[in-house]
């Protein structure tokens, strides 16, 4: 089996959960992956302080699609100071593959995507 | 199919990388597009000059300093002369794309303003896009790009039409696209442009390496590309430019070596073309670029560029191969460069290339600095595999093995 | 006099040029501020990154490409950490000159302005002069020389009336003198500079391949230097900076990896400090950067600064026994870098320089790139010896016996 | 004996002839070795076309002075275009020593001034 591109990624890669827009929404981000052109947007619904519901939308390689998929699953519910706090270590454990230095950056774009909608953040990581 | 009678030049040997082995494999380097692999005596002549003739340049009364002064003006004509540019000046830089800013800041700001316009193309690589948007909103002027059409090139009807506006100062054009492959017609677009009255650049960065170039003859007012494309180190560049437009321009970088004298508040010029060489220069580099072109010349540019259509003619047949795969740029080898880029559908560019990797295939994936064209041919990205003086038909055979692999990872 | 215990650090045999033999004889190097010569570890180090690792940089997916990366990152923490630069940014240049050219274009033309005054001082190096004279002339800001006292000095007292003015935006200044060997106190200036609201830049080209450099502690806003000065290649050079000053600075040289995105009028600056590196950088050049730093810290820059101070001492006292010769700049050694300039009553430095070569010792003759600070010496040349790590007491002694024999030749 | 500082330079060197100023003159011309921050200018005066007299001034090594001093004695009398015409090898030849590339500026710089005052051309020799 592939050691990176596993069946579950390929899987979110092809089919990715929560993505789309989301009409009306209370923050929004877009960032470039200016490694390969790569877009990745999000649409955020708040409701107390959480994220109550989410959509991502863009284009980008099977690492930046799985990463939104897998990770939009997970954030649905977190409280902004929650997500204010993610690091790349989540986002990378929860994918659950060996991520090499050139690719980390897509595997963390949708991280800074969110970070930057929630919390304005976007030097994140520097 | 089988390789071809020119598909080798036979020189992989001269090149110490192809030694190394990646986990027990060889490498098949496809990235020339990006950056050139160097031979031996590139590198050795590189080393040499650091161990044995190391001396500040123009200024030493000493034997060791006289050497470095020396082996730096042969490094110059050297480089001039591989190109026949030797009707203008020539001028090192780090790398074309400062040649080009070279141009943007001292020629453009004296000469671009409101109610200018600068003409580049909808195949630029952003190093011949952005020193003009950056010049062009400094200026006032507007930026105007000539199209490219549905195979790949650029209409010099459409050049007539825009040069017809009476706007244009600058027309700044690719020799070969690094994106498409596509070759331009740049003697054409040249003449043109000055019948207009409008200085052209060329940014010659994917041609000098791949085929004969004659820069007297195109006839350009400026025409640049990088060492380390074309089998020179890093950190070294060149811009040929029309000797009375350098003359009439301010200088771009100032401090020692370019200046004739310095007073309190004010100073004088250097000739050329010191005049645009501040502080000290990249010696060591430039002698080496020499070795370079002196290796290219050894090989024959007109062989190296049969050899290199013919990989593309092979390497765009045998693409044609595998399922799914979109190749953007003219359908024919005799109209481009050694590269071709590409899409798979279902497989983003990214993956693309890791997927090839794993057969120990080194391609690119990306928008390769060009965002305008990309979005002109309605994708993020591609991939792109493209050729030097080195590779070989079964480099070939080996990326399209690799991509059959990982098309089945992906399960398609 | 003998030489003293410090007088050589025992490493001439890591540097290859000196086994080159000129007419038979050994070299004698008196020209280190000029340029450096190089250990053969940098040249390996060169020569092994354009063998074994060579690919573009930032960009590719495959295993020699994320070598590559890897190792020109590794070189920028090297040299950064070599001079506790680490609290800010460092962009590598090709040179110090564009290094300092890139602070007068991306941070003058948007902070000096009509009213506003740049401050440099009567010992700067034509790199650290003329870029100031160009922004000055081109934003009618006024251009004011800090003076050098009759030891070679500055005065803080000086300083302090023209930061009084109020009007001053910019302190630029040098470290150590190429012409007096003055070191500056650095960190004093820098301190008031920032107490009155101005911006500071050091030229550190003669300082950092000498003594112990602690950028942060120093805490200038740029601090710049240059490679080929401190055993590295030529081609590469190093801005430090404040990262809040360099993200609100436009960038300078505009094209590929500076970007984050490029439409086709507008484009978005990539993150510090790839926001100033455009085009392909000088990776080998970085790479043999770092093992020239590397080497230098295995020294240890204490010992490197003991070392040349000791040589100092005793060139200055030598010096001062050939008839007719008059130095220039701070008495003491401990108040100044590993230099001396000189005038030799009856020769022109340009025949002193010629006449010690038939020594075969290699010094520099002429204004230094330093006119302004000639003609506040009253003299349009000097000569200059200068000592580096490899250097040691015999040099001297060379040098001084070619003084006394060509002195002869000029029948003094 | 040396190659390069032969008797006669260093003599001409020492006691340069023709150096000062000429007042008044017809023409002048100044230039600098930007090599060595030297200086050279030259006042003429002009009768019939032809140089009536000529003083050097400036400062600089035995070659460039000692160049300029050999040459003024020469000058004098020579029609304007028979200056405008000498090239380099007049001038080294005349000086009679081995010229290394590095000193060939300091021994040519009076012709350039000369030139310069002569006939405007200052981009001689390039
Ligand atoms: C004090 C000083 N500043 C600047 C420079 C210029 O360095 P570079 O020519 O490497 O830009 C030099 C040396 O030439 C120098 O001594
Ligand atoms: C067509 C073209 N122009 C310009 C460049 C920029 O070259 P460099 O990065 O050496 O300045 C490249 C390559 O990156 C190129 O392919």
């Amino acid at each position: 089996m592939d050691d990176l591109y596993r069946d579950y990624i390929l899987d979110h890669y092809k089919r990715p959960r929560n993505f789309g827009s989301l009409e009306p929404h209370d923050l929004e981000g877009l960032e470039h992956n200016p490694l390969c052109g790569d877009e990745l947007g999000v649409h955020i619904r708040v409701k107390d302080e959480r994220i109550e519901d989410l959509r991502f939308h863009g284009f980008g390689c099977a690492i930046s699609q799985a990463s939104a998929s897998i990770a939009s699953e997970e954030l649905k519910g977190m409280s902004l100071r929650e997500v204010a706090e993610l690091g790349a270590d989540w986002m990378i454990d929860l994918l659950g593959i060996p991520v090499s230095a050139t690719r980390r950056k897509c595997a963390l774009l949708n991280l800074k995507v969110v970070r930057g909608a929630v919390s304005g953040d976007d030097a994140w990581p520097s | 199919m089988p390789p071809v009678a020119e598909s080798s030049l036979g020189v992989k040997a001269d090149f110490p990388i192809f030694s190394r082995r990646f986990d027990g494999r060889e490498l098949i380097y496809l990235d020339s597009a990006a950056t050139s692999q160097k031979p031996a005596v590139v590198i050795e002549a590189l080393a040499e000059h650091l161990r044995g003739h190391n001396a500040n340049v123009h200024r030493g009364v000493y034997a060791l300093a006289r050497e470095a002064d020396a082996a730096y003006d042969e490094a110059r004509r050297r480089v001039a002369s591989f190109t026949n540019a030797t009707g203008g000046e020539t001028i090192f830089t780090k790398n074309v794309t400062e040649a080009i800013n070279l141009v943007a800041y001292s020629w453009g700001r004296a000469h671009v303003g409101k109610g200018d316009a600068v003409l580049i193309t909808q195949m630029e690589h952003h190093a011949n896009i952005v020193p003009w948007q950056v010049l062009c909103r400094e200026r006032g002027a507007q930026l105007r790009y000539l199209e490219v059409d549905e195979r790949g090139e650029l209409s010099l009807e459409a050049l007539d039409q825009e040069l017809a506006r009476g706007d244009v100062r600058l027309v700044a054009f690719t020799h070969v696209s690094n994106v498409l492959g596509t070759i331009n017609p740049v003697a054409e677009i040249s003449a043109r442009a000055r019948a207009a009255g409008a200085v052209s650049l060329i940014d010659g960065a994917q041609a000098v390496p791949h085929m004969p170039v004659d820069v007297d003859a195109i006839g350009a007012d400026f025409y640049a590309w990088t060492g380390h494309k074309a089998l020179g180190p890093t950190g070294v560049g060149v811009l040929h430019g029309r000797r009375e437009i350098l003359e009439g321009m301010e200088p771009f970088l100032t401090g020692g070596d370019m200046i004739a004298s310095v007073d309190f508040y004010s100073a004088t010029w250097n000739a050329l073309p010191a005049k645009f060489e501040a502080g000290t220069p990249m010696v060591a580099e430039a002698v080496a670029l020499g070795a370079a072109v002196d290796y290219l010349s050894g090989l024959g540019m007109e062989r190296v560029r049969a050899h290199e259509r013919e990989l593309t003619a092979y390497m765009l047949e045998r693409l044609a191969q595998v399922p799914g795969l979109r190749s953007v740029g003219p359908l024919d080898a005799d109209s481009r460069g050694g590269l071709v880029s590409f899409t798979v559908e279902g497989i983003h560019p990214h993956d693309v290339a890791e997927l090839v990797d794993r057969g120990g295939v080194c391609i690119r994936a990306g928008h390769h600095c060009a965002q305008p064209l990309m979005r002109c041919l309605g994708v993020g990205a591609t991939a792109r595999a493209s050729v030097g003086v080195y590779s070989e038909a079964s480099d070939i055979d080996a990326l399209i093995d690799a991509l059959l692999a990982g098309r089945e990872v992906f399960g398609l």
